[in-house]
């Protein structure tokens, strides 16, 4: 290959724009200066993902060999449709995000760490994406470490000094996965001799020495789960959502867990493949099982919160329960419903954290005591908030319906009956604790300092509403995200071309 | 044969330290031990023929690391607190299921250094027959490291990176002197 | 600080020394164990050790925290750097067989910079962790 | 057609906006009510000539479109909505201004969005659509419960939208997936969908979800939140309670009952026999709580209750007269209902009373409200000369065609119920004697618009006594 | 070097468990990171012991050496040594702060105070 041909660096741009720009924005020390820098990288990696997007629909597959040195020698980027999707909801959000941070940011963050977090949000940024598009199992171990330091340090920054509990416990359960992933990712190189996720998936039918191979398989989905706060491996999330500042909160509730679902799928479809995953080895039953649990318990906890960031981080939990539930399913329909639900969900939590991040930028809390009727003078901040809540419940018109039509319809299909209530059940559930916060913010009596309160910064109003009608562009507009999460689920059931 | 011995000797040497670690409560002992504890893994690490992993662990683990957790400890007090004794039968569960589990896993390995398992048959050779010809110089592992994986190593920075400046953004750097062009708060 | 002759003179005898063998390691690196991060840490352990003997202040004025921090940024872009001039010049990202007129000599210029790219950054990072736990006052 | 619901939509803007100026925010909701009548009745024409229009909003989902399909039995719900809107707008100009109401304007918003969906419920081309419009109007109405914002409202609040999304998303959703699922359609089609795919116990509990899904029809049990909505100012409680709310609920199960299952299927598979009883209970229990009840608007709340049951009873029978009948108690019930919730109102702007027990004598003061509230009683009833009369004879006669006879036993004792309940009312009025010490001589007739809105709503009900053609032509075409 | 048994493995994964065992049991939290830091150690140690290779020698080409230890392994896990040097990092001047803030780094006191408001 010879001249330089930007569409070919595509791949590698993905995540080198990030992971140049984080030094960058550390060294530079103008705040406005970082902001505007962020916010156009973050820009331009939308714009890579979605031209890449564009790209494996037209010709299919991309493979990109980092260094030159093909796969199985070298490390191998790899970009279907799964992670191109993928890709372009983490950049998508953190094209949101970077705009909205600034008032934010300027609020909550001390003024000589601000640089500091900027790149830190990058970094993360960078391990997500290269988590995300890698084609090679221990480069994945690599960039989930950077997402996962990044975050720590992120989540440490919250003003109430719990964040650094939260951030410690955290780092511990984090450590521990990040561990057992790397355990998983050395016994199947053990017993293949490579790295590469294809030739790996092709290999690994050979195998013989099949105690390895499970024993590999069940470190790597609890060292996952860890990450994604698979029941009951959550316990780190809920503080961690709580605390952590406004900004980061968005971005990891929005993007964070989605990136380990992710990673998840790769492995159990793509790498084991369906039969061992769910013949060999029973996921599907534990993964129903955890799911429900998931759903049930967490919404239901949710309901008690006082911290309205608390409560959604639970919902959050209650969320994955779905999607993991959609995985359960071991079937095409199922996945595309998981799928959907990752864009969606990110797209709800996403604005509804940043309703929660102009409420405390005007309060200063999240506590529902303290939001007796400022819905009257944050009326937009609210509206969002509403509209969010709506899309979480998963009322028509929303992209929550859609998540919720296509997993029930995909369970349904399998004829399991008691999940599908069960699935609406939590529905239910969320309308309480949403309703919670709705009633009092809109119908409770103001206190003086509520009455004070002005209405949030336009330029996080802005972002925030992005979110809000993307929720109900996507859930009347669907064909789009219903047809590449199809495709992508598709791809997967296919297991290794 | 006598590296066998060596090497369990060392192992073992490490199993004595991870159960004095375990019932120890004095933390700067604690850190000393835990330097020492990589220290020997250094040794092992160099009996089975990992010099550049030796060096580094020797470099980290009983270095670096232990600078940093000795200056933690200088703000901690000295003892830990023999705490009221928490439940210890949940942690077992895990820590033996956990075990186990390892222990099944590596039960299928092939015999420990058999050159014919499939681990040395299919990447690591070509990096060995290779590399002289391909990269021109003679430590694989720093063709490996910076050339064939390199970007792995790419990562591998960045990851420091971040940890630089996750704690600069948590402690905050002291400025020298007074009237800098940043002010710290 | 301390007051310690013996020790000062034998540190300043020693720190060089130490720094000269950071340097082999590095640039060694090739030919036998060692590369950019053992090199790296052993060179911040160098100034460490001046640290412990002179204080944290005398250390900051001959390298002092903002000099580091550009270092640390500079030693990853550097390594990246090598990554986009070798996308630039048409090979792949890291590719670097195009960035000399021969493959090999490309792998070794690429190799020797990036492993540069990679000590500074360790070094400088490892430093910097060091001030910033030692030098941390409470309420900063 | 499309612009019938998107005019409202449209209008809820510039009323959000033009709040500082009352006037001009009262003349866009009127302005805007009688051109969405006006566009309404142009197209009864067409559709009484047999004609269907149809539009395609969106292709929702691959194959499930949201869409618009006007027939019969839409164009007479939204034919009652809308007429209905224009004078709840007249009416509640004079209330609300009288009443000194906080929040007016985002009474007004959400009054528009209500009536938007609605007319998107009567309009709806499949259950879809219609499940999507129904949510809306859920939650638009919301904040009309809740527009006191008291303790009470918000306790109202909750449970009102905690039944009925409760219901919805709990049952209904379920009953649609399972639809979708079963045919692989969800159009209202004559002779309905379901025939061939499900039947036996399955397609009873499959009715079952929808006919409790559908929480709005106030089948017992789930009718608790009708009563606690009635916190909410009367021409709220008129309009949402006697018409839009309730009535959406009634017509999304005649709809589910003709187009999705098919008269026939469900009277072959006799699906809907266990329900009848549900219903006929409803009808006889409430009835009897009404009557314990002193609270005006809570026993009109309750005769609501039992006055649905009659059209889902009309629906479950399942057969073409009682259809018929269900289909024209819509407009018959609306309108009574709609009379008898102005009048309560007017007392109370004018007189501040709402117990029953205070209105002795009262009527000889506020003679043409206490006429009205006759009227009103008489087409609830079910006396001639109020246009109740019909739809409730056509009822009887479906169930005797269905074989019921039960049901028309039912029926009787029900209205014997009614006149208990309602007839002492107007009674006491007239030729009570006003209790010692309350002299009416401050209390005169209520403010004019509320005036005009009674007399227009009783005319109405006359009227539909002696000219019910058009109604009822309407009616059959459903199912011929 | 030559052995072909399971020695290593076993007493690896024992090292590992135990360190897993301090972080999870001991509520301590520079205990926590100890235990940390001996389980990766530990699986640096079982990563390290599948590359050997029997007679094989460091992987540093010469002329006369014919068989070499497997390369690939060794370079994986300076990677991972490089990130829990990080991660060590990290936690402790977490620790730091929290000492600062809470002081204690006792999990259970920590948890009262936070309790207590």
């Amino acid at each position: 290959m010879s001249g330089f041909s930007l569409s070919d660096q595509l791949p590698a741009l993905q995540v080198v724009l990030p992971l140049i720009a984080a030094p960058l924005a550390f060294i530079i020390r103008r705040e406005a200066l970082i902001w505007a820098f962020c916010t156009v990288v973050a820009w331009l990696t939308f714009a890579v993902s979605w031209s890449l997007l564009g790209q494996v629909q037209a010709e299919g597959t991309i493979s990109y060999a980092m260094g030159g040195w093909v796969a199985p020698w070298g490390i191998q980027y790899r970009i279907d449709i799964v992670n191109a999707y993928v890709a372009l909801i983490v950049s998508g959000i953190a094209a949101v995000v970077f705009p909205y941070a600034r008032h934010s940011v300027l609020k909550e963050i001390r003024g000589d760490r601000i640089p500091a977090f900027y790149s830190l949000l990058l970094l993360c940024l960078t391990g997500l994406l290269g988590m995300t598009v890698t084609g090679d199992a221990f480069n994945l171990f690599v960039f989930l470490e950077i997402s996962s330091l990044s975050m720590y340090s992120l989540i440490s920054l919250g003003q109430d000094r719990r964040a650094f509990t939260a951030a410690f416990q955290y780092l511990v359960m984090g450590t521990i996965g990040g561990t057992f992933v790397l355990i998983g990712v050395g016994f199947l190189y053990e017993v293949t001799g490579t790295l590469n996720m294809i030739d790996l998936a092709e290999r690994l039918p050979d195998v013989t020495r099949l105690r390895t191979l499970h024993t590999a398989f069940a470190f790597l989905v609890v060292g996952i789960g860890l990450k994604l706060a698979l029941f009951p491996l959550h316990l780190w999330l809920p503080n961690a959502y709580a605390f952590a500042p406004s900004v980061a909160t968005v971005f990891i509730a929005a993007t964070a867990t989605k990136v380990a679902v992710y990673a998840l799928l790769r492995f159990v479809f793509t790498i084991f493949g369906v039969e061992v995953s769910f013949q060999d080895l029973p996921l599907d039953q534990i993964f129903v099982v955890l799911g429900s649990i998931a759903i049930l318990s967490a919404s239901a906890v949710a309901i008690f919160q006082q911290n309205v960031k608390r409560m959604l981080a639970y919902s959050s939990v209650a969320q994955i329960g779905y999607i993991v539930l959609g995985i359960a399913l071991a079937t095409s329909a199922g996945l595309q419903a998981s799928l959907l639900h990752l864009f969606n969900h990110a797209l709800m939590k996403g604005a509804l954290f940043m309703a929660m991040g102009c409420l405390f930028y005007r309060l200063g809390s999240v506590q529902i005591g303290d939001l007796g009727g400022i819905a009257r003078v944050m009326p937009w901040t609210f509206g969002a908030f509403a509209l969010g809540g709506l899309s979480l419940i998963g009322v028509p018109l929303t992209v929550g319906f859609i998540s919720k039509w296509y997993l029930v319809l995909a369970i349904l299909e399998r004829g399991w009956w008691p999940l599908a209530a069960l699935v609406l059940l939590g529905s239910l559930l969320a309308i309480v604790y949403i309703w919670r916060v709705v009633e009092t913010a809109w119908f409770g009596s103001p206190s003086p300092r509520n009455e004070s309160a002005r209405e949030a910064p336009a330029g996080m109003l802005i972002a925030t509403w992005t979110l809000v009608l993307a929720n109900l562009y996507f859930g009347i507009q669907t064909d789009l995200t219903v047809g590449i999460a199809r495709q992508a689920a598709d791809v997967l059931m296919d297991g290794a071309p | 044969m006598i590296e066998v011995s060596v090497d369990l000797l060392l192992l073992g040497f490490m199993a004595v330290i991870s159960l004095a670690i375990v019932r120890m409560n004095d933390l700067f002992a604690v850190a000393m031990l835990l330097s020492l504890f990589s220290l020997l893994s250094a040794g092992v690490f160099t009996i089975m023929d990992a010099a550049d992993v030796a060096f580094t662990e020797a470099a980290v683990g009983a270095g670096i690391s232990t600078i940093l957790m000795l200056a933690t400890l200088t703000r901690m007090d000295r003892r830990k607190k023999s705490h009221k004794t928490r439940g210890i039968t949940l942690p077992l569960i895990v820590v033996s299921v956990t075990g186990t589990l390892l222990a099944f896993g590596t039960s299928d390995l092939p015999a420990l250094g058999d050159p014919d398992a499939p681990i040395h048959r299919h990447v690591a050779d070509r990096y060995i027959e290779q590399s002289g010809t391909e990269i021109g110089i003679p430590n694989v592992v720093t063709s490996v490291l910076a050339s064939y994986r390199g970007y792995d190593t790419l990562g591998e920075t960045t990851v420091i990176f971040t940890a630089g400046v996750g704690v600069l953004a948590m402690l905050g750097m002291r400025r020298r002197r007074k009237g800098s062009k940043k002010d710290p708060r | 600080m301390l007051h310690h002759t013996v020790l000062r003179v034998i540190a300043k005898l020693l720190i060089p020394v130490i720094m000269l063998f950071a340097l082999y390691v590095q640039f060694h690196g090739d030919y036998s164990p060692g590369g950019g991060f053992q090199a790296g840490v052993i060179f911040s352990a160098a100034i460490i050790l001046y640290a412990l003997l002179f204080g944290l202040d005398t250390t900051m004025d001959v390298i002092g925290p903002d000099v580091l921090q550009l270092l640390a940024a500079a030693g990853v872009l550097l390594y990246a750097g090598v990554g986009v001039a070798a996308m630039l010049l048409g090979g792949d990202f890291l590719d670097y067989n195009v960035l000399a007129h021969t493959p090999t000599e490309g792998q070794h210029l690429g190799i020797f910079l990036v492993e540069l790219g990679v000590g500074i950054t360790v070094a400088s990072v490892m430093l910097l962790l060091y001030y910033a736990f030692v030098g941390r006052e409470p309420g900063q | 057609m499309g612009l019938a619901v998107l005019l409202p939509l449209l209008a809820a803007v510039p009323i959000g906006m033009t709040g500082k100026r009352p006037n001009l925010r009262e003349g866009i909701t009127l302005l805007t009510a009688v051109a969405v009548f006006w566009l309404i009745a142009g197209l009864l024409s067409g559709v009484l000539a047999g004609d269907r229009p149809e539009l395609v909003l969106v292709e929702l989902l691959p194959g499930l479109p949201l869409l618009f399909r006007l027939e019969p039995l839409g164009m007479i719900f939204a034919l009652v909505a809308s007429f209905l809107w224009l004078v709840t707008s007249i009416y509640s100009i004079g209330y609300m201004r009288s009443h000194h109401e906080e929040n007016q304007s985002r009474f007004y918003v959400c009054f528009a969005i209500a009536i938007a969906s609605a007319l998107g419920v009567a309009l709806a081309g499949n259950m879809m659509t219609l499940f999507f419009a129904y949510e809306v109007l859920s939650i638009s109405t919301y904040p009309l419960v809740t527009h006191a914002g008291t303790e009470e409202a918000k306790r109202a609040g909750r449970m009102y939208l905690g039944i009925l999304m409760g219901t919805s998303i709990g049952l209904q959703l379920l009953a649609i997936l399972w639809t979708w699922q079963a045919t692989g359609t969800l159009d209202f089609t004559d002779g309905g969908i379901l025939a061939g795919h499900v039947d036996g116990p399955m397609a009873a509990l499959l009715l079952a979800l929808y006919v409790f899904g559908i929480g709005k029809a106030a089948l017992m049990p789930f009718h608790r939140w009708l009563p606690a909505a009635m916190v909410a100012p009367t021409p709220v409680s008129a309009l949402l309670h006697a018409v839009a709310v309730v009535k959406s609920g009634v017509f999304a199960i005649l709809k589910v009952c003709v187009y999705i299952f098919g008269l026939d299927f469900i009277t072959e598979q006799s699906a809907s026999d266990w329900l009848l009883w549900f219903a006929g209970g409803t009808i006889i229990l409430s009835s009897l709580i009404a009557m314990t009840r002193d609270n005006l608007k809570a026993r009109l709340a309750y005769s609501t209750i039992s006055q649905l049951s009659y059209i889902v009873a009309g629906a479950l029978l399942a057969t073409s007269l009682a259809v018929t009948g269900g289909a024209m108690h819509i407009a018959m019930h609306a309108f009574g209902k709609i009379t008898l919730f102005f009048c309560a109102g007017a007392l109370l702007v004018a007189a501040h009373k709402t117990e029953i027990s205070e209105l002795d004598g009262i009527g000889r003061v506020m003679p043409l409200t206490m006429l009205a509230f006759l009227i009103g009683s008489l087409s609830i009833i079910g006396l001639p000369p109020a246009g109740g009369t019909w739809s409730k004879f056509y009822l009887a006669l479906g169930s005797l065609d269905a074989g019921k006879t039960w049901m028309v036993a039912v029926l009787m004792i029900s209205s014997v119920l009614n006149i208990a309940y309602l007839l002492p009312i107007p009674v006491r009025a007239f030729f009570g004697t006003p209790p010692e010490g309350s002299n009416y001589t401050s209390v005169s007739e209520a403010p004019l618009p509320c005036l005009i809105a009674i007399g227009v709503t009783s005319l109405g009900c006359l009227w539909l006594f002696f000219a019910p053609g058009t109604l009822y032509e309407l009616a059959r075409a459903i199912s011929p | 070097m030559s052995i072909l048994t399971h020695y290593n493995y076993e007493i690896a994964i024992f090292l590992a468990m135990v360190g897993l065992y301090v972080v999870i049991a001991q509520g301590n939290l520079v205990k926590k990171v100890t235990g940390l830091t001996m389980f990766q150690t530990s699986v640096f140690i079982l990563y390290i012991s599948m590359g050997v290779v029997q007679g094989g020698s460091v992987p540093i080409l010469d002329a006369d050496t014919t068989r070499y230890s497997n390369p690939l392994p060794h370079v994986l896990i300076l990677t991972a040594i490089v990130v829990g040097v990080a991660t060590t990092a990290v936690a402790l001047a977490l620790i730091l702060r929290i000492k600062e803030a809470y002081g204690t780094i006792e999990e259970d006191e920590i948890h009262e105070q936070d309790e207590s408001f």
